[in-house]
């Protein structure tokens, strides 16, 4: 048995918590889905390897889940960052989940928030060259480019949501879409209603999306929307400075500003 | 189904000299939902605004658009119009064809063409509109004044001789603050003390004031009229109503070698003391980590010589809840220690004091009865160093700004020194003189001219000692910035004026901004000087910004006539214009999902918690609620919204919806 | 208003290379003076340093070449002090080395500030040589090139005596390298300048 | 503790005596020297007085061969060598631009790893942890503890904390036994660069710091740069002629004073080469009755 | 052929910009008829998506206007403000919607001639671009009035 499932069954044979939420084979050798292990026996179904991409974070909100009592999460850094932002924004409490941090050698249990900073702390972040790539690749197209790429790339949307039901910080209770007084998004996946869906996710997300590309995974149509997100978080980043997801400190980029802010946009 | 009434006005020519406005009647009449549609030459005439009236009532109107001039202009004359004719006053919207398409447009067909939307879009917005009701807040008329410096004796005097009830909280155990430190102060070198204790005093005997001393705010909560304060009431050791001030206990008190807080650590006081002679209240307090008692378990000295048996050594803190309608705050200022001054020794030279020390050796009740001492061995100094702008002006050191009396109170050290010590020499190092206000810049040049103070426009490099003395290495930039050195006997340094050490937490106490100094921060510049932006809060003196006294009695004054004005009606009435929380029925109760990113990006603090809880009291969720009292309606919570479950009354999303759809 | 009502300046005045150079804006300067009052040697100087500030906040052209041909940028010693001091953080030091650079650029070097620079020049000819500085070396040169012959002459035997003085020069394997660099710095530079 | 050694070219030639004190001390120290592998020359105040790049090139080569041979960290004695090592790693760090230039203009790598420390940082850490019951004989004197410029500005890379009156080389002195003395010149410039061209400015600024430590009744002035060392000790006949008076007191590099409260013999600490002898008059108020007179009485002037 | 007039919608705050343009009016200053202005308590209040509709209901191009920095009537819903139109130009932008269609600006209630000179220069601007056809368009006014209607009915 390796660490992680060891440090599963023990969790759960001392009852420190309910239930694991980590990785399993998939119905193909090459697919993972969630496996939700609730007795020690079943500890040696957990897997970790490179085909474990799902951010598992956003299970911990889910009713269901939160009916099985204390939840140990499998958690890549994202899912760790996923964790912090969610108690940001009041859905989590302080020591209700255990993050078991893998991908970085130990699996120590981290029990609360501080131990999440802490760990978080020592982990690179920013976006890999070739995020930064892809991104400047686009930049760099023409305005017209540009207009079409989104053009044929938003075309395939079909308005599934699986962007939305992957994201673990897209936990509203009613989405935008659905509020209907007004209608915000119109509702057939048109070239209108797919732009605005897509824009306002994004802008939704911008200052919070901890970049783990669940909802580009999730996309049917291969979409590549966590390019949107990902500009915007350069851009948070380097405007504000706002990195979501590293501590539990209030600091929502979009709920305050700086006197100083750039503003040679404006006139 | 909608009625609505347009109304259109002529303005005389003002609009129809360039609008065809029979023609916008005409269309508006097919706008669907516009019932009632006529021009008129003056629509705010009294004729005009029958018009509206009747046709209110003639055919039932839901909603009325005037279409005339700007709202910023005859919107409340229209409103009260459509009251008056029996509709709700916010179900009138008007279009602004005078300022926005009249008088900005040639006569040209686009010209109506563009008044004929403008219509249609105020038609669409007020199709959509509620009634909507003033908000009325009840007032406790009763002001909490946090600090008894100027500032708050002025302020709780004012509030209390207009007829209002006033609590005063300081933290000191007499109040009266850095005023009743000074000498004498500028311009007129009236005695400072003079004119204050009488005011002390007043604020102890007056029968609207509540004075709690050695005190401090603990808590604050509510809104603009109905506050809800906790106040610390630090134990005394002494029964308050027992003790008669006689001050035995002080004489007998063993421990005589405390450094003065009043007299700036240039004297000494006893464990148990009254801070000063004219102390308001005159009753001593113990200072427990100093008394033998407290510290070693023996002593009780006071407690056997005190006539009336008025010592608690038991004595606990007290917390004292209070309802209040408003707040001032008015707690002041600290100065820059020399200790701050690395290139001036880093406070180890004794004879290196603050402007605020040398004002205490200026004092006739100061430790030296006013005679201006070396505090290293008690000589007069026979040459004497000033140096103007130490700390302030200095980015360096963190503090960009100036402190604004500093110029004065060292013109005014200088003529002090002059006029005590008549063969000393006198320097005065500065960078500007800024000597703006009534008899300020006379009273400068009068201690260049009469007094021959030495000015020397320079900023001061390094002070170090040498045989006793204190070399002054400066700089004079208006003699080819030639290097001075002066050998001083003393340095009085103008240290920076600075918030009070705790001023951010008293800042987060009261939910009020501050800015980066950590001054309190006003409202709005110019406008709103003495408010704050969390409506009921007002602020007064040097807790907002450097400020000398007459300011500060003038602002202490605007705060108080404010507090009045707040306390003129038993009830606060408020446009609702305001924001809301939307709530649904179970099993989600509301959109919100408790994420409260709104609460930090609320410019008032008026996003507040609210528990929804099941029949048995099991929290279902947290959401957020608007406090209507707080909320100023400027919507940014709403933008921020991403469920959309906060919305404006008077702007709602519905509403510009439709005037962007009737583009 | 924004930044677009207030056009940079795109002029190679001064201060704008200054600016550029060292990250410094000599309009931060007050004239408070206390870079002067805490200078060692400004009581030596021709202008004091709050002075050489001056010249270059007022956008006279004759004024900042003023500021070049002083000798107050060669006696500048960089110990700091006004940096460390300066209440507008205006680092005092590394303007004064860029006006030193700039002086020599544009060959406008004070008179008397000649031993000084000849000292520098023979300090770095004595590096580009050998890879270090020898002493022995550096002094000759130096005195060669000022023809202050004289000078220090009571100090070297004690030198030599306590053996501190070698007459040989350190060389070191690098030496190729180092005078590399010297030619794509200085040695280029002066290259451009007299083409 | 194994650690870099740049010695800089002084160290060679002029103050080899501070290089010798501090081999000496090394081992007593806890210390182990490793030689930067065929160093270079800082490039001093000429190099930044006359060109901006090349005063960051020379250093720059210096720090990236620490670097190349594996060095963590790397003691300079020297303080001007080490403000122009420390400020070229700082600016590097700060300005990537600049660290592209630097890097095509040396055609070395450099990244920036090797943390650039002076003596006084270097022994003040040795001392704490290495020189507990070590001291046989405390250099029990009134001390003047001169830091000059660089290692108090500028503020961004000073190692002292107090930048207008340090005290960690006050400490240290105290942990061998000396009373340092409390003193008003502690942190003015001596002059330094203009040793040469300009003595006679050096003579003036120099004997003030001279003037102010005698006055208070310092017995010797204790110094952390050969620059320093050179202007108040090579330089005070000058500065005797300019000031109109006689000083006897001697200068010592703080290895030299910690090397003789270990007990090092005088000669390896290289003493016989300073220019003013390094003698104490028996009426020193503080000199214990086994001071150690004779053995410090060494020739000088007259060698 | 007649020019094309370009349809510009303006979002303004009630204290400085709409007051600004008030000014404009008193002093009788001309500009193009071509805007249409969406009066709001503050810019803090303009919802980025409120753009985007504007563009969806045919707006060809965008003014939004508000106090200057500090002159906020609310203090500071203009620097909140400001901070999410920095992220949506990137993101339009990103996105290969043309920035030059969507202008911001600071107009404050004295600067009558600054709105007069704003918006002739916009409605130029958005003119020589021509009409912002490739922006996908909502349904027709008709239709949307009958959808609105049915929720009006009260």
């Amino acid at each position: 048995m390796n660490e992680l499932q060891q440090t599963a069954k023990d969790l759960l044979e001392k009852n420190a918590v309910a239930v694991v939420i980590g990785y399993g084979m998939g119905s193909e050798p090459s697919l993972r889905r969630a496996v939700f292990v609730r007795k020690p026996d079943q500890a040696p179904q957990l897997i970790f390897d490179e085909s474990c991409r799902q951010n598992l974070a956003f299970y911990v909100l889910k009713p269901e889940v939160k009916a099985l009592g204390k939840a140990a999460v499998v958690a890549r850094t994202p899912t760790l960052r996923t964790l912090l932002q969610l108690a940001t924004e009041n859905q989590i409490t302080d020591e209700s989940v255990v993050a078991l941090p893998v991908g970085n050698g130990s699996v120590q249990p981290l029990t609360n928030f501080a131990a999440i900073e802490q760990y978080l702390a020592n982990v690179p972040r920013g976006f890999t060259a070739q995020e930064q790539q892809e991104l400047a690749a686009i930049k760099s197209k023409t305005l017209a480019d540009r207009w079409a790429f989104w053009k044929s790339e938003l075309s395939r949307c079909i308005k599934c949501y699986a962007c939305r039901a992957a994201c673990p910080m897209c936990y509203c209770s009613k989405c935008i879409v659905e509020v209907n007084q007004p209608q915000w998004v119109p509702v057939p996946s048109d070239m209108l209603g797919n732009l605005e869906w897509n824009v306002i996710r994004a802008m939704h997300l911008a200052g919070r999306c901890i970049s783990c590309g669940s909802c580009a995974d999730a996309c049917p149509a291969h979409i590549r929307i966590d390019l949107l997100n990902q500009l915007l978080a350069t851009e948070a980043m380097q405007q504000f400075g706002a990195e979501p997801g590293l501590s539990v400190r209030k600091d929502y980029a979009l709920a305050t500003f700086k006197p100083t802010d750039k503003e040679e946009f404006i006139r | 189904m909608p009625r609505i009434g347009v109304f259109i006005c002529h303005c005389g020519e003002n609009i129809s000299g360039t609008v065809d406005c029979a023609e916008v009647a005409k269309v508006s009449a097919e706008f669907p939902g516009v019932v009632h549609s006529v021009d008129y030459k003056y629509m705010c005439s009294d004729p005009g605004q029958n018009l509206i009236k009747n046709a209110i009532q003639e055919k039932k109107l839901t909603g009325v658009v005037v279409a005339a001039c700007s709202p910023r202009m005859h919107e409340p004359t229209f409103r009260r119009a459509c009251a008056e004719g029996g509709l709700n006053p916010f179900l009138c919207e008007m279009a602004n064809l005078r300022e926005h398409c009249s008088w900005v447009h040639e006569k040209l067909p686009a010209t109506t063409e563009k008044a004929i939307d403008l219509v249609r879009i105020m038609v669409e917005k007020v199709k959509r509109n509620r009634p909507l009701f003033s908000i009325n807040v009840p007032v406790t008329k009763t002001a909490l004044v946090l600090g008894g410096g100027i500032a708050g004796i002025q302020a709780a005097l004012d509030i209390a001789n207009a007829g209002h009830k006033v609590i005063m909280v300081e933290r000191q155990a007499s109040i009266g603050g850095h005023m009743a430190q000074l000498s004498e102060t500028f311009p007129t070198l009236d005695c400072s003390q003079c004119i204050l204790t009488p005011r002390m005093v007043e604020v102890a005997q007056h029968p609207n004031i509540t004075l709690y001393t050695y005190a401090e705010l603990e808590k604050l909560d509510g809104f603009i009229g109905n506050f809800r304060a906790v106040i610390r009431k630090k134990a005394k050791s002494i029964d308050e109503k027992l003790c008669t001030g006689c001050g035995v206990c002080f004489q007998k008190c063993p421990n005589k070698k405390i450094l003065s807080e009043f007299n700036t650590h240039l004297g000494t006081r006893t464990a148990i003391y009254v801070p000063f002679p004219q102390a308001v209240p005159n009753k001593p307090v113990i200072d427990r980590e100093h008394c033998m008692y407290f510290q070693k378990g023996k002593c009780r000295i006071c407690e056997k010589f005190c006539p009336t048996k008025a010592i608690r050594f038991d004595q606990q803190d007290e917390l004292i809840e209070v309802n209040v309608g408003a707040v001032v705050a008015a707690t002041g200022y600290e100065v820059k220690d020399t200790d701050f001054f690395p290139e001036y020794g880093y406070g180890k030279y004794p004879d290196i004091i603050t402007g605020l020390q040398f004002e205490r050796l200026a004092s006739a009740s100061g430790p030296t009865g006013g005679v201006i001492k070396r505090p290293s061995d008690g000589r007069i100094p026979e040459t004497i160093a000033f140096i103007a702008c130490a700390g302030s002006r200095d980015p360096a050191k963190g503090i960009s700004y100036c402190s604004k009396i500093c110029c004065m109170y060292t013109a005014k050290h200088a003529m002090l020194y002059k006029h005590k010590v008549h063969q000393g020499k006198a320097y005065v190092f500065y960078m500007d003189i800024r000597a703006g206000g009534k008899m300020y810049e006379e009273f400068v040049r009068r201690t260049i001219e009469e007094d021959e103070v030495h000015y020397v426009r320079g900023r001061v490099s390094r002070i170090y000692d040498r045989d006793g003395k204190l070399v002054v290495r400066g700089v004079d930039t208006l003699l080819n910035a030639k290097p001075i050195e002066i050998e001083a006997d003393m340095v009085v340094l103008a240290t920076a004026m600075v918030a009070q050490p705790d001023a951010e937490e008293l800042a987060q106490k009261m939910k009020v901004s501050y800015d980066e100094n950590k001054f309190l921060s006003e409202a709005h510049p110019k406008l709103r000087p003495v408010e704050m932006n969390t409506a009921g809060i007002f602020v007064a003196g040097a807790c907002q910004a450097p400020k000398d006294i007459p300011e500060t009695v003038a602002q202490a004054s605007a705060a108080a006539s404010k507090v009045a004005g707040l306390f003129s009606k038993d009830e606060l009435s408020r446009e609702p214009v305001v924001a809301v929380v939307s709530r649904t029925g179970p099993p989600e109760f509301s959109n919100c999902v408790g994420c409260f990113l709104c609460e930090s990006a609320c410019p008032y603090q008026a996003i507040e918690h609210e528990e929804i809880k099941t029949r048995d009291g099991k929290l279902i969720k947290t959401v957020a609620k608007i406090n209507q009292g707080v909320c100023q309606g400027c919507g940014t919570c709403v933008a921020l919204c991403r469920t959309k479950s906060i919305d404006l009354q008077g702007f709602t999303n519905e509403q510009i919806f439709a005037e962007l759809v009737s583009l | 208003m924004t930044a677009s009502s207030h056009p940079k300046s795109t002029a190679h005045d001064l201060p704008s290379q200054v600016k550029q150079n060292t990250g410094e804006s000599v309009f931060n300067c007050y004239q408070c003076g206390k870079c002067t009052a805490g200078c060692p040697l400004a009581a030596e100087m021709d202008y004091s340093p709050n002075q050489i500030v001056r010249m270059l906040q007022l956008g006279i052209p004759e004024l900042e070449e003023e500021a070049l041909k002083t000798f107050t940028i060669w006696l500048c010693l960089t110990c700091e002090t006004c940096s460390a001091r300066c209440p507008q953080e205006v680092d005092l030091a590394a303007i004064m080395e860029y006006l030193r650079q700039e002086s020599l650029r544009r060959g406008l070097v004070h008179p008397k500030a000649k031993d000084i620079l000849a000292f520098h020049q023979a300090f770095l000819d004595s590096i580009r040589k050998n890879g270090r500085l020898h002493e022995v070396g550096l002094v000759a040169a130096y005195k060669m090139k000022t023809l202050h012959l004289l000078q220090d002459v009571l100090v070297a035997p004690k030198l030599l005596f306590r053996g501190k003085l070698k007459l040989f020069p350190h060389s070191i394997a690098g030496k190729k390298a180092v005078q590399k660099i010297f030619k794509r710095t200085i040695q280029e530079e002066e290259k451009e300048d007299h083409s | 503790m194994k650690i870099g050694f740049y010695p800089g070219c002084s160290l060679l030639g002029s103050s080899r005596e501070y290089n010798e004190s501090l081999k000496a001390i090394a081992p007593a120290m806890g210390l182990e020297f490793a030689e930067v592998p065929d160093w270079n020359c800082c490039g001093a105040t000429a190099a930044h007085s006359l060109d901006h790049q090349l005063a960051f090139a020379l250093p720059a080569r210096i720090l990236a061969l620490a670097e190349k041979a594996g060095m963590e960290e790397l003691l300079v004695p020297c303080s001007a060598c080490f403000s122009r090592l420390a400020a070229t790693r700082y600016e590097l760090q700060k300005n990537a631009d600049l660290r592209k230039e630097i890097i095509d203009i040396i055609e070395m790598p450099y990244q920036g790893t090797v943390k650039v420390s002076n003596a006084l940082e270097v022994l003040c850490r040795a001392a704490a942890a290495n020189l507990n019951g070590k001291i046989t004989k405390p250099f029990a004197h009134k001390v003047a503890c001169y830091y000059g410029c660089y290692l108090t500005r500028p503020t961004e890379l000073a190692t002292c904390k107090r930048t207008e009156d340090p005290q960690e080389m006050d400490e240290l002195m105290k942990v061998v036994g000396a009373e340092p003395i409390d003193w008003a010149f502690k942190v003015e410039c001596c002059g330094a660069g203009l040793s040469v061209s300009r003595t006679d400015l050096v003579a003036g600024l120099s004997g003030k710091i001279i003037k102010d430590a005698v006055h208070r009744g310092a017995e010797a002035i204790v110094v952390a740069c050969p620059m320093c060392h050179t202007n108040l000790d090579l330089r005070r006949d000058a500065i005797e002629a300019q000031s109109h008076e006689r000083y006897s007191i001697p200068v010592l590099y703080l290895s030299q004073v910690i090397g003789l409260a270990l007990g090092i013999d005088p000669r390896t600490l290289g003493l016989h080469r300073h220019h003013v002898p390094v003698r104490f008059p028996d009426a020193a108020p503080n000199a214990s009755a086994d001071s150690k007179k004779p053995e410090l009485q060494l020739s000088g002037k007259d060698d | 052929m007649a020019e094309f007039e370009p349809k510009v919608v303006a979002f303004v705050c009630n204290w400085c910009t709409y007051a600004g343009a008030d000014l404009t009016g008193t002093s009788r200053m001309k500009y193009a008829t071509n805007v249409r202005m969406i009066r709001l308590p503050c810019t803090g209040r303009i919802d980025f998506m409120l753009l985007l509709q504007a563009f969806g209901h045919g707006a060809d191009g965008i003014i939004v206007s508000g106090c200057h920095p500090g002159d906020c009537h609310y203090s500071a819903g203009n620097f909140h403000a400001r901070r999410r139109w920095m992220l949506f130009r990137e993101l339009l932008d990103f996105a290969g919607i043309d920035l030059r269609r969507v202008h911001f600006s600071w107009v404050s209630a004295a600067e009558g001639a600054k709105w007069a000179e704003l918006v002739n220069d916009v409605v130029n601007q958005v003119r020589a671009l021509g009409p912002y056809d490739e922006f996908p368009k909502r349904l027709n006014r008709q239709s949307l009035e009958q959808l609105c209607s049915v929720e009006v009915g009260r």
